[in-house]
Formats: structure tokens, sequence, C-alpha cells
């Protein structure tokens, strides 16, 4: 199931990168999709980690949340880069994750260091936790609000 | 299959290594290689025939035009190459399965026949195209196989030669790939023919005349022009047995050809000599190469680099027949190439045979070592000579038009610099054969029995043919003078 | 049998005799008759040959063109055919010598030997038959490569660096001057042909035909003028016989031959004596004759000694090329056939001492004339012959000389002539008188056979009979050149 | 007509305020004392930099597939830059580079198994 | 106008990113310099290609970054284990 | 305008083909390391790919009209010709590459001066 | 060393995409840059990603070097043997005029199957190289 799923991800993905319609590279396409998923048995690619498609949906409302958010801390250290006094305060925290899931858990990881102003240094998940070395006080502070990690953790759903 | 015979002089080679590739057994690899280098030289004898007989051939890669496809285009100039480098191909063939076996693991002996094959490949190439870029792809498949034909030497120094020969290569295929990008901008054209048409109009614009400075340098980088020699003598010495013959004899020569396409052919005689001082300082190049060269081979200790030294230094009188642009010197140069080319491959042939039955490098350790092996060393006597440039060897026919040229122009101190040089020459062919022939034998060549006949034949085919076009000398002659009018040169 | 043929014969049966000879080299009796019957059949042949020339013909031979304008091409005229039988009977001459001498001698490498001795009368052959700048240039570096191995025969420390020496001093002189000459000459002349009067006439300005015979002269190591000759008494080394044919008769012959040939048929008589472009040469050889005398006076080594002569005689025949003048020729080529014959005989003679008694030094030898009188009968007639006293074929050739000199107005040559005929009585008479008429210091005899073994013994009979038949028939040698010089 | 001008004015705007954060994030990749916070300012290439330049691409390239392929490159960008971020990071503290850290500030990692101070 | 000044801003920013990767100090430094010097490069392709009008160069940019992507992993894996082949990062329960 | 921009980046091309042909050659000059010394001449080899997209007129010189108003410049595919050269390129590093790995194994260094000692030593 | 699940959940993600993006340029040379050369470093390329993450035991499994070092050569071979074919039917080499009924079709035809040939050998030769290189200088 999830191997047709990520056959007709990849089908569009070409459709997508394609954009000649004729039957020939449509068909093409279907069969290198298909291939390229059933490979994925092999390669180990066609698994709920590889393509966890269920989080599209509430994943879509994760994203636009995390574009907004890594545009205002670039815009913050951007501030910080251009200050001549450079006010940086640079630390290593360590924060707690809840999310059940791997996928999930580095979607937060990915996240943090996407926002400009933290970087994700290590991934302990057997402890569930991350390291992050943060620019400034005011970085480190958003990241202890939490916000991120129960966003992460709504996308990841119930199931 | 006559009309296809230029894309098939490029095509049997490269099939023969892709055969020994999937091969991977030794005989069997030696084998291809073989057929293949025999098949060669009947292809390229067969185009010369019909370039003497009936003019160029030319051939249209893919039926397309020359103004947008590749041409392969055969002359009396580059014909003459092509049955060069086949003919020490077919020469090399029988002497390398013994040589090879001796001093490559038997593991990497199809590899060895693959890269080998290559290299035949990249020098044919080459020499056939009439494509500029082309010559540019043909180039660097045979400088990449000959890097990985010199890394399976047994020493470890030549991985440290490989790598050195690859770096300038790549400087100077680089360099010579700039110089014909620069053309191509201004002409619009890779054609080596239509370059030749179109640049009248720009040729004295600052791109042409650095893409003349970057070709001739880049080429002047392959063929190892002093002082951009560096990583032939290490290179040489090094490779194994076979490679070092194979690229002694053919590689620096073909490279020759592809300067002097450039210089007289496309940016053609009347711009290059005539409004550009390239003679004079082609010429210092060569002469400090055949002096600055052939003082270092004097004073070698290994016999191999002794030698490889000493192309360097024949480089330098191929390169003074282009620099000097008449067609007496151009028909000097062009019989350089094949005199040395004949001379050299018997030598470093000799050399192999050598190694093989003595395991010894060192002229010092070679002493006597003709009393064990009478008739491999007979054959060095005879190709050193041609090396000298006594009369009755191929290497005094040339030698003589280079000097008859320095008179017609008027330049009898270079005569006398050219003459001068062959003198070097003799110490260094005369202490090779002093020791060889004239002391004691030492505890490596004592050990040693004479070579097995099939690296006799291939060795006295090669020091018998340098006498007898010593003595007849007419064909490349004549095809030297064809070449040469072809080129406009006078 | 045609002319062609002959000097194909004349060509081929030394060859022969090179190649045949190391098939029987366990078999020292017939390798060393393969070798006399190659003498005497390239006698024959050369003597069939002489008649043809005699009788005015001029036989040519084109072998190949190498490439157009170098042909290895032959064409007989007197002086060259001269040459060749001179050496070619001293071969056969030699040839008995050797025999006695290696033999008696317990030389090592005897096959070898003969085998670069016959290449070195190929080469001998080619150089006097060759009908071109370019196949003389040939067989002339030929000539030096195949005594190369003759020269360190012995591979003592010393024969190699006499060959050494031999090799670079005669190989560098032609590659660096004889070479260019040519070359020159090619572009110059456009063309590299012998033709009587030259080919030079009107090509080149008289300084450039001075340098470019310069080029020649001293080009021609060979022909070892000074201060070109170092060469020649480090080749001494060698064993005698090749001193006595080689360095006496083929190899510094071949040189002063190819002087004399580029004058006559090269640059020209008329030509040179109008541009006055031999005029250094002419003192040039003077120079070379008078230094190489004095220089022989110092020589206690008894073939050192009769190098030195050497150098001086070959400035004879230089000199009397250079005159260009018509008796000058004559001379000078009667010079090659006299000097020739005068003075394998001293080096027969030198050999025979060596061989019996071991004696190397001039200063050894006083009183041996009494144990040798044939030996030392035969250096005398030799000896007088080189001074140019009778009954000695000597005398002819110098008398020539001085014609020429006087013809060529050049009177201080004359006196330079007479000077050093004084010095080589001083150098070559005393040798003789002391042997016959001097007392031995300590032991002379060594207590040993007192004459020379009969092959060597024949040999110098032979060669000093013929420098007195040359006094009185100077005709055999006189008419050919006299039909030379006057074409 | 005036859709077009719009469009060309935002999109190049865009695309202009994209280089300016290209050219933040290089100021800061040259200003910034360590490796760890040099990342920090490349993150601003990466993510305002790289994604107004291409989103302005998007504007200017109007409905074509040269927008889909520049969304596509947004996407794999905002995907792996990060990736590779972390890997260089993690890489870098594990060859035992220090990081510079503010005065007074404690390091939180020392015990791998412990509770964060910070919670 | 502004897609130029944009292209020279970006050349301008890669310039001075490589001045990092000149300057390093440690291989990490030049590490990320390498990577933001490749992510500029992306989108100087993109720019060039939207100004020649060819947007084949998006195709080069895609398989530029993941290429540029692969080149940083195994940079760093030869870092730490001084070899390509390890398999250190195989997982382990 | 779009004329000034291609000027513009035109010229760029040719500072930057300039630029990486410079350190490209200074770093396989300068450098000891051979793995530097390669990767300065992928560096200078990529100065090539440059130059090949480069149009006529910006060298210097002026392009000659030819075959009056027909583009010479389509073909050969300029793309065509700098893949070829990518890929050489790319062979040229790797068998390097390959090269280094072995005299690694040989010579227990790749620093050339290194290397030479201990040849001259051993 | 402990596993990094950063690198391999983002591994599993883009592997069949970059596998896919393979394919795709590999089928659209003729609309723009591309073809068998890049498809083929990007295969390459996928196989090497998978490598540095699963490791080179793992991978030779799935790619073995034997077929690798055979992939290379055939390659080629499918390359020339395509411009012989061309030779064969009447044109020049690497004339592929002939190959089908009509003109274009035939160079279509030709095109595609010198352009596999150019993916296998290119893909393969980088595969090879990696493995070449990673399989040494473990210490
Ligand atoms: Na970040
Ligand atoms: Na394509």
């Amino acid at each position: 199931m999830r191997v047709l799923s990520l056959a007709l991800v990849l089908f569009v993905f070409w459709l997508l990168l394609s954009g000649h319609f004729t039957p020939f590279l449509v068909i093409s396409g279907a069969v290198a999709a298909i291939l390229t998923a059933a490979l994925g048995l092999r390669l180990g690619y066609s698994d709920e980690e590889g393509h966890p498609i269920e989080l599209l949906p509430r994943g879509l409302l994760y994203w636009p949340w995390l574009v907004k958010e890594a545009a205002l801390s670039a815009l913050s250290v951007a501030r910080v880069i251009l200050d001549p006094r450079l006010p940086i305060s640079p630390r290593l925290v360590r924060v707690n994750t809840t999310q059940r899931g791997a996928v999930g858990y580095v979607t937060y990881a990915n996240s943090i260091t996407l926002t400009p102003g933290t970087i994700t240094v290590e991934a302990d998940r057997p402890t569930g936790t991350l390291v992050v070395h943060a620019l400034t006080e005011a970085a480190a502070q958003g990241l202890r609000s939490g916000e991120m990690d129960r966003r992460v953790t709504a996308m990841e759903g119930s199931g | 299959m006559r009309e296809h015979l230029p894309a098939l002089q490029v095509l049997v080679p490269l099939f023969g290594a892709l055969l020994c590739a999937l091969v991977r057994r030794p005989r069997a690899a030696w084998l291809i290689a073989a057929v293949v280098s025999w098949i060669v030289p009947v292809i390229a004898v067969m185009l010369l025939a019909q370039v003497l007989g009936t003019g160029v051939v030319s051939y249209h890669l893919g039926g397309w035009d020359p103004s947008i496809g590749i041409e392969y285009r055969v002359d009396a100039l580059n014909g003459l190459i092509l049955v060069l480098v086949s003919g020490m191909a077919a020469v090399i063939a029988p002497f390398a399965r013994r040589s090879v076996a001796a001093e490559v693991e038997t593991g990497r002996v199809a590899w060895f026949y693959t890269m080998y094959l290559l290299a035949l490949t990249g020098l044919l190439g080459i020499a056939i195209t009439g494509d500029a870029f082309n010559a540019f792809v043909f180039l660097e498949i045979s400088s990449l196989s000959s890097y990985a034909l010199i890394a399976l030497g047994s020493h470890r120094r030549a991985l440290v030669a490989a790598y050195q020969y690859l770096v300038l290569g790549t400087i100077g295929a680089t360099f010579y790939v700039i110089g014909v990008g620069l053309i191509y901008v201004m002409t619009g054209t890779l054609n080596l023919g239509l370059m030749a048409e179109r640049i009248g109009a720009v040729q004295s614009t600052r791109p042409v005349l650095a893409a003349l400075a970057f070709i001739t340098v880049g080429i002047s980088l392959k063929l190892a022009l002093f002082p951009l020699h560096v990583w032939l003598p290490n290179a040489y010495a090094y490779a194994p047995s076979t490679a070092t013959v194979f690229m002694a004899a053919t590689a620096t020569k073909v490279a020759i050809y592809l300067l002097v396409r450039f210089l007289f052919s496309v940016f053609g005689v009347g711009f290059v000599i005539a409004d550009l001082p390239v003679t004079p300082i082609l010429t210092v190049f060569s002469v400090a190469a055949i002096f600055a060269a052939a003082t270092v081979a004097v004073f070698q200790s290994d016999a191999k680099r002794m030698f490889a030294y000493s192309s360097v230094a024949q480089v330098g009188y191929i390169t003074l027949g282009v620099a000097l642009a008449t067609a007496t010197s151009l028909k000097g140069g062009l019989i350089h190439i094949v005199g040395h080319a004949l001379a050299k491959g018997g030598l470093f042939m000799a050399l192999g045979a050598v190694t093989m039955r003595s395991r010894a490098f060192d002229i010092d350790d070679l002493c006597g070592i003709g009393r064990r092996m009478p008739l491999t060393m007979a054959a060095v006597v005879v190709a050193g000579l041609s090396l000298i440039g006594v009369p009755g060897t191929i290497g005094f026919v040339s030698k003589w038009y280079l000097v008859v040229a320095a008179f017609e122009r008027g330049w009898w101190w270079l005569a006398f610099l050219i003459v001068a040089s062959s003198l070097i020459t003799v110490v260094y062919i005369g202490r090779f054969v002093e020791a060889a022939w004239f002391r004691e034998p030492s505890a490596a060549a004592m050990g040693a029995t004479e070579a097995p006949v099939s690296m006799l034949v291939p060795i006295w085919l090669l020091a018998v043919a340098t006498v007898f076009l010593g003595l007849d000398a007419r064909l490349p002659a004549g095809i030297a003078e064809q070449a040469a009018s072809a080129l406009g040169l006078r | 049998m045609t002319g062609e043929t002959l000097i194909a014969l004349a060509l081929v049966i030394p060859a022969a005799t090179a190649l045949l000879t190391p098939l029987f080299a366990r078999h020292p009796n017939l390798r060393e008759s393969v070798t006399l019957l190659g003498t005497v059949l390239l006698f024959a042949a050369l003597l069939a040959l002489l008649s043809k020339v005699l009788g005015g013909a001029r036989p040519a031979l084109h072998v190949l063109d190498v490439v157009p304008g170098l042909a290895v091409a032959f064409a007989v005229e007197p002086l060259g055919m001269l040459f060749a039988t001179v050496a070619s009977g001293l071969w056969i001459v030699t040839s008995l010598y050797s025999i006695g001498y290696m033999r008696a001698n317990h030389e090592v490498r005897q096959t070898g030997y003969y085998v670069a001795f016959a290449a070195a009368i190929v080469a001998t052959v080619g150089i006097a038959l060759a009908g071109n700048l370019f196949t003389l240039f040939l067989f002339y570096e030929m000539l030096t490569l195949v005594t190369y191995p003759l020269v360190i025969h012995h591979r003592t420390p010393e024969a190699k660096a006499a060959g050494r020496l031999y090799l670079m001093m005669l190989l560098g002189a032609s590659t660096v001057l004889l070479l260019p000459a040519i070359a020159w000459t090619a572009v110059a002349a456009g063309t590299l042909d012998f033709r009587p009067g030259g080919i030079l006439a009107e090509k080149l300005s008289p300084t450039a035909l001075a340098m470019l015979l310069a080029l020649f002269a001293f080009g021609i190591a060979k022909a070892a003028l000074v201060p070109l000759h170092f060469w020649l008494p480090a080749a001494m080394v060698a064993p005698t016989p090749v001193s006595a044919l080689l360095h006496a008769v083929a190899v510094v012959k071949a040189g002063v031959f190819f002087v004399v040939k580029v004058i006559v048929y090269v640059f020209g008589v008329e030509t040179l004596s109008t541009s006055g472009a031999g005029d250094w040469l002419v003192f040039a050889a003077a120079g070379s004759i008078l230094i190489a005398s004095m220089v022989a006076m110092t020589r206690d080594n008894l073939k050192a000694r009769l190098a030195y002569s050497t150098v001086s005689q070959l400035g004879y025949v230089v000199l009397g090329a250079a005159l260009a003048t018509h008796w000058g020729i004559v001379g000078s080529g009667m010079q090659i056939a006299t000097h020739a014959l005068g003075k394998i005989t001293l080096f027969f003679c030198a050999g025979a001492i060596y061989t019996v008694h071991h004696k190397t030094e001039v200063s050894e030898l006083a009183g041996l004339g009494r144990v040798m009188p044939v030996t030392f009968a035969a250096f005398l007639v030799g000896a007088l012959s080189i001074i140019g006293l009778p009954p000695g074929g000597g005398l002819w050739s110098k008398w020539y000389l001085v014609l020429g000199a006087l013809d060529g107005g050049q009177i201080a040559i004359v006196a330079v002539l007479m000077i050093s005929s004084l010095l080589n009585v001083a150098y070559l008479l005393p040798i003789p008188l002391r042997a016959f008429f001097g007392t031995a210091e300590g032991e002379a005899t060594n207590g040993r056979a007192a004459e020379a073994p009969l092959p060597l013994l024949l040999a110098m009979s032979a060669t000093s009979l013929a420098c007195v038949i040359l006094f009185f028939f100077p005709g055999i040698v006189f008419n050919p050149l006299q039909s030379m010089a006057t074409q | 007509m005036t859709l077009d001008l719009v469009r060309e004015w935002l999109g190049g705007g865009l695309v202009a305020a994209g280089a300016a954060f290209m050219l933040i994030g290089a100021i800061g990749l040259l200003r910034m004392p360590d490796v760890f916070t040099r990342m920090h300012a490349t993150s601003v290439s990466d993510t305002l930099g790289a994604g107004l330049i291409l989103l302005g691409l998007v504007v200017l390239a109007g409905a074509s597939l040269a927008a889909v392929k520049l969304l596509l490159l947004a996407l794999f960008f905002g995907l792996m830059s990060p990736v590779s971020t972390h890997a260089v990071a993690r890489a870098a503290l594990h060859a035992g580079v220090k990081p510079v850290l503010a005065d007074g500030v404690e390091v939180e990692t020392s015990s791998r198994e412990g509770q964060s101070s910070t919670r | 106008m502004m897609l130029a000044a944009a292209l020279v801003a970006v050349l301008l920013a890669a310039a001075m990113m490589v001045g990092r990767a000149v300057l390093g100090p440690s291989v990490f430094d030049r590490l990320v310099a390498a990577n933001a010097i490749g992510n500029a490069a992306i989108l100087i392709l993109a720019l060039y290609g939207f100004l020649g009008g060819r947007p084949a160069f998006l195709d080069i940019g895609l398989a530029y970054a993941m290429l540029n992507i692969i080149g940083t992993f195994a940079v760093l894996k030869f870092l730490r284990f001084g070899a390509l082949g390890a398999t250190g990062e195989e997982e382990r329960p | 305008m779009k004329e000034l921009v291609g000027n513009l980046a035109a010229h760029f091309n040719q500072w930057i083909t300039v630029f990486l042909m410079v350190s490209g050659l200074y770093i396989v000059i300068a450098r000891g390391n051979m793995i530097k010394k390669l990767i300065g001449l992928s560096l200078f080899q990529t100065s090539v790919y440059l130059l090949y997209i480069s149009p006529g007129k910006i060298l210097g010189g002026t392009a000659p009209i030819l075959e009056d108003g027909v583009s010479v410049y389509a073909n050969p595919l300029p793309h065509v010709l700098i893949l070829t050269a990518i890929v050489v390129g790319v062979a040229t590093l790797a068998l390097g590459l390959a090269l280094v790995v072995r005299i690694n194994e040989a010579y227990g260094t790749i620093e050339e001066d290194e290397i030479f000692e201990r040849d001259t030593r051993g | 060393m402990r596993l990094d699940v950063i690198l391999r959940i983002t591994a599993k993600l883009i592997l069949p995409m970059m596998l896919l993006f393979a394919v795709y340029v590999q089928f659209h040379g003729d609309y723009g840059p591309g073809g068998g050369f890049q498809a083929g470093v990007i295969a390459g390329a996928t196989v090497i990603l998978y490598a540095l993450i699963y490791g080179l035991g793992a991978t030779m499994v799935v790619v073995p070097v034997a077929v690798v070092e055979a992939l290379i050569p055939l390659g080629v071979l499918v390359y020339a043997a395509t411009g012989v074919m061309g030779l064969l039917t009447g044109g020049n080499f690497l004339d592929y005029s002939h190959l089908a009924d009509d003109e274009v079709h035939g160079q279509e035809w030709g095109v595609f199957v010198v352009e596999l040939g150019v993916f296998v050998t290119v893909a393969s030769t980088m595969v090879a190289i990696f493995y070449a290189v990673a399989g040494r200088g473990r210490r």
C-alpha cells in the first residue's frame, strides 16, 4: 500500500518536473515511479520512515508556521550580524522532545536547525533530547518556550 | 567497408579495449590486444595509400556536415602518423606478452591491455580527427590511460610518476582546450579546416594570439618540450617496459603532429612564421632541449632514465624542424619522428628484455650484459647509432635535413649546434655500449640469458628498420614532402 | 666482368669475409684461410678494375638513393683506384703478418679482430671508390666505428681511454665540422657528386671557400692535421698490425685521400688556386709537418715516434693538395702510396721487435740489429723511403711536391720541405743505425730466438721491396695520377 | 499590463531582498567568531536569502514549468540545508571543536543521561 | 536591473564566502563556507538561467544541490573515519 | 537593459574564468599536499567550462560575421562540449585520487616533500 | 558510534527522489541539458549516498562490485555498437538515420540507446570509483 502511495507521489514529482505530456514520457514516468518505489523494498525507503505520507495533511498546517518562524528568526539574526557590536551570547542547551515517532523527532530537529539562531548539534534519540547551539539568549528562550515542540508533536497526530 | 576505414581506425582499438575489460583473462586480453594491433596498421596503410593515390580522405561522423559535426580527415601528414603509431603497436604486440607477464601482476594484466588499447585509441584518434575539441577528448583518453599504465609499474615511484604526469598532463590538456575555446569563440567552429578558413579575419586579435600561446604551451607540455618535460623521465623510467616503449615511440610524436597541425594548418604559416616570433622562440627552446636534456642523460645511472632524458633531447630536434618552418626542416622533423620512434622503441624494448632477464636497471649493474645477451645488445648498438645520427641510419637523414635547413636559412651557427649536440649523444650511447660490451660482467649480467624470440624479433625489426630507412628513406621523405607542401611550407 | 660488377665485388668480398669469419671461430686455420682468400680475391678484383681505369674507363655504380640528393653511388677515378689498390694489396700482407703476430703473442678475441679488420677494409674500399660526398662520408664514419673495437682490443684502462679519445675526436670532428661542410656544400652547389673540376665554381665567395675548406680540412680528423692529431698517437695502444694497416695506411690515408678528393673534385684545383682559398691550408699543413716532426724526435716509444712521423707525413699530402697545382696534386697522390708502403714496413718491424723481444722503446734497441738483421734492414729501407732518399719510392713524392711548391711560387714551402726532410733523418735514421752499430745496455737478445717469425719477415720484406720497386718504377703510381691531374 | 508591471516589481524586489540577505549571511560568515556561530550566519542565507530569491523568481516566472521547478528547488533547500548544517555541526563537536560560549553560560551537555537543567 | 543587481550581490556574497573558505581556520569552517558557496552557486545558476531565458538551468541547480549534500556527507565521513566505506552510521539495536 | 545585464554577466564570466585559472594553478604549484593539488587542478579545469559559454564579442575582438546573418554559435552545442569537459575533469580527478590513495598506502604520506625524502633515503 | 537518526531519515526521504530525478533527466535529454551523463551522475551519486549512510558492506550486497565493473565497458559497448549499427545500415559511423523506418525516428532511437549506454557507464564508473577509494584507507 505504502509502495503504491510512494509510486503515486513519485509520479506526480515526475509530471511536475517534466512538463511534457507525450504518451511516451508519461508512460515512462509511471513505469519509473513504480520501479523506483518497488526498489525501495530492497533499499528500505518504502516504509513509514521513508514515506510518511500520513503526516501530509497536518504537515500542511505546520509548514507555513515554520516558514514564518524561520523568516522572523532570520531577521533577528540578520540584525545581530549587522550590529557593529555583534551582540551574541552563544550557548549550548539541551532540550527535551515529546514526539513519538522518528519522523516527528527529525522534523523537530530539522526545524530547529532551519530557523536561524539555533542549530541541532546532537540528536540523542534514546533519551529523546536534543543538544542545540543557540546564537543568542533570545533564540534559546524561544526554544524553551516549547511551542515548536508542541506543534511538531501535533503534526504527528494521534495515530 | 572501405569508405569507413577512418572510423574503423579508431573503433577497432576501442572495441578491443572494451573486450579486454570484459574478458579479464590475461592471455585472452593479450590476444585481443595483438589482433587489434595487427589490424590497425593495415587500416592505416590502406588509408595512407588512398591519400597518396587519390588525395585527402574525409569522413563525416553521423553524416553531419563538418560545420556542425565531427570530421575525420586524413592527409599525407596524419596518414604518416597513423601508420607510424599503428605500426609501432603491431611491433610491440609480440614483445608485450612476455614483458607484461613478467612486470605486471597477473590480476592486472587485462587491465593493462585495456589501458594500452585505450591509449592507442586516443593517439590514433588525435591523429585522425579533424575536430579540435574531439582531439582534446582523444588527447585525454590517451593521457588518462597512460597515467594508468605508468601506475602499473612495479616500483612505488611509478605511482608518484603517474601522479606528476597526471597533474602536468592535465594542465597541458586544459591549456590546449582553453586555446581551442578561444578560437571557437572567435570563429564559431571546432573543425580544423573551417578554423583555418575563418581565422584570417580575426588573426591578430587578442583572443587568437592568446589561443596560439595556450595551444602551443599546452601541446608543448604534452610533447615534453624542455623545460616542460619534467614529467617524462620518471614516467618513462618507472612505467612497465611495454608502456615505456609505446609512449616513447608514439605519444610525444602525436603531440608534435597536433602542434604542426595548429601552427601551420590552422593559424597558417603566413601568420605564425611571418608575423610572429614563433621561429626564434621555438628554436631557442628546441636547442635548449637538445643540449640540456642530453647533458642530463649523460649523468644518469639508471639506463631507462638515461634514455628517457634522451627522448626529451630528441624531441628537441623534431620541434626544431617545426620551428624552422621550411619544407626541408619539416621533412627533417617528420623523418626524425619516424626515426626516433623506431630507434627509441627498439632501445626501450631491448631494455625491457634486459630488465626481464637480469632484473637490473643501473648501467653499472648491466656491465658485460652484451656477452650474455649479444643479439639484444647488438640491436642496442644499431639503434644507438641511429640516435647519434650516423650515416646509413635514419637518424642521419633527419639531421641532414635539419642541418641543410639551417644553412638554407643562413643560420650556420644553428647547423653547428645541431651537429655538436650529436656528440653528447655519442657520449651517453657510448657509455652504455661500452659498459654492456667492453666491461667485465656484473653479477646481474652473469645471471641473464638471451631474450626470447618473441622479443628479439620485434627488437631487430626496429633495428633493421632504422638501417633500412637510413639507406632508403624515399618513402617517408616523399610523404613528408607532400605534407610540407600541403601545409604551405616552402 | 663489367666495371659495375667489379665495384660491387670490391665491396662484397671484404664484407663477405667479415660475415663468414665468425662462422669459423672455433677453427683458427679455417678462419685465417677465409681471411686470406678474401684478401686475395679483393686484390684481384681491384687489379681488374685498375686495368679498366688505366684503359681510360671510369666505371660507376649507383646503388640507391636514400632521399633525393643523397645517393649511395660509386665512381672510380685514378686517385681512388690507386688508394684502393694499395690498401688492398697491403691487406694481404698485413693479414699474413697478423696471423704470425696474433698467434705468437697469444692475443685474445682473434675472431673479432679479423671481423673488424675486414669491415675496415669494406669501409676503406667504399671511401676510395665513393662517387659523392655522402657516400664517402658514410664509409668514413663506418671506418671510425669498426676500427674502434680494434683500438680497445686489449680492454685495458688505457686502451679504453685511448678508444674514447679516438671515437670522440674522429666522430666529433666529422660531425661538428665535416657534416656541416657537406651540408653547406649541398646547399651551395646543389649536388654532392664528385666532378672533375669541382662543383663549387662561382658558387661561393673566396672567404666562404676558405672557411668551407677549413671545415673540411679539420673536419676530416683522420688526416691528423695538427692540432687534430692527438687521436693517432693514442690509438697506438692497439696491436701492432692494427697500427700498421689502419693507422699507417687505411684510416689515416682515408683522411688525406678525402682531403685531396675534396680539393680536386669538390672545390676544383682551378677554383681553389684562382680564389686563393687554399693558401692558408698550405701553411697550416707546413706547420703540421714541422711540429709533428719535432715532437717525433722527443718520443722514445717506437710506435709513438712512428705515429708522430705519420702525422708529419700526412701533412705532405694535405700540403700538396692545398697547393692546388698540377705537380702538387701528383706529389700528394704519390705521397699517399709511398708513405703507405714505407710506414707499414716500419710498423711491421716494430711489431716484430715487440713480438720477439718485447721491446717498445727506441732506447732499448741499440745492438738489436745484429740479432735481427732482416728486420732492421727492412726498417732502414722503409725509413729511407719516408725521408725521401734512394732507394725508396718516397723520393719521387717529395720531388713532385717540391715541383708543385715551385709552380705555386711558394719558395718558403720548399724550405719547409727541406727542413722537414732533415728532421726525418734525425728521428728515423738513428734507429736502424744504432741497432746495427750501437752496443746493447744489458741483455739485448733476452736469450731468445733472434729473428722474427717467418710470416712477419715475409710481410716486411714484401713491403720494403715494394718501396724499392717504386723507386725504380714510379710510373706505376705516377701515370694514373698524371691522367687524373690533367683532367 | 499593470499586472505584469506589478509582478515584475514584486518579483524583482523579492529577488533583491533575497540577495541582500545573501550578503548579510556572507558578512556574518566573515564576522562570526567560531564555526558554530558562522553556521547561524549561513542559515540566514539559506533561509531568507535563498527563499526570497527563489520566491521572487517564481513570481517573475508566473505559472510555468520554471515556477514549479523553482518551488521544488526551494523545497529541497528547506529539507536538506538543515541536514547538512546539522551534520557539519555534529562532526565539528565530535572532532573536539570547542564552541565559543558567552561568559557565565554553563554547558548543558555534560551529562547525556541527566535531565536538562533548563527544564 | 534588479535581477542584475541581485546577481552582482550574490556573486559578491559568494566572493566573501570564498574568503572564509580560504581563511578557515578549521576544516569545518571551510566546509561551512563550501556549503554556502554551493548554495550561492545554485542561486547564481537560477538567476543566470532566468536572465538568459533558459529554465533548464534549474535542473542543473537541482542536480547540483543533490551532489552538494553528498559531497558534504562524504567529506564528513572521511574526516571521521579516515575512510568513506566505514559502517559507522549503521543502526544498532 | 537585458544587453547591459548580459554584458555584465559576461564580464563576470571572464573574470571568474581568469580567477579560477590563476587560483587553480597557484594551488597546484604552491601546495605540497597531493589532494590539495588535485583540488587546484579541478579548479583550473573548471575555468574551461565558463570559457565555452562566453559569447564571442566580449573578448576584445569582434566576432566575424559569417554566412550573412546565420548564427554560427548555434552549433556545435556548447553545453555538449562543457559536459564532455566535465567528464574529462571528473575522470582525471578520480584517477588522481585513486593514485593518491595508493601513494598513501605505499609511502604513508601524501606530502610531496616527504615522499621525495622517503625515496631518496631508501 | 551512535546512529544519527537525522541523516538516516532524511536519506530515506530523498533516495527515491534522486533515483526518479535521474530517470527524469535521462528521459528529458532532448528538452534541456542532460541525458545519459547527468542522469548517470545522479544515479551513481544515489548509490554513493546509500553507501555513506548504510556503509560499504551493505551497499556492495545491493550493488555488487563485479556487476559494476562489467557495466562500465558494457555501457561504452552499447554506445559504440549503436554507432556501428549506423555503419552497418548504410550510413556513416554514428549515423542513426537508418535505424528506424524514417530518419527522425532512427535518430531518436539511436540517441536514446546511446544515452542509455552513457548512463550505464557513467553511473557504474562513479560507483566503481567510490568503491575503489572508499574500500581503501581503513586503518
Ligand atoms: Na538554524
Ligand atoms: Na542532451
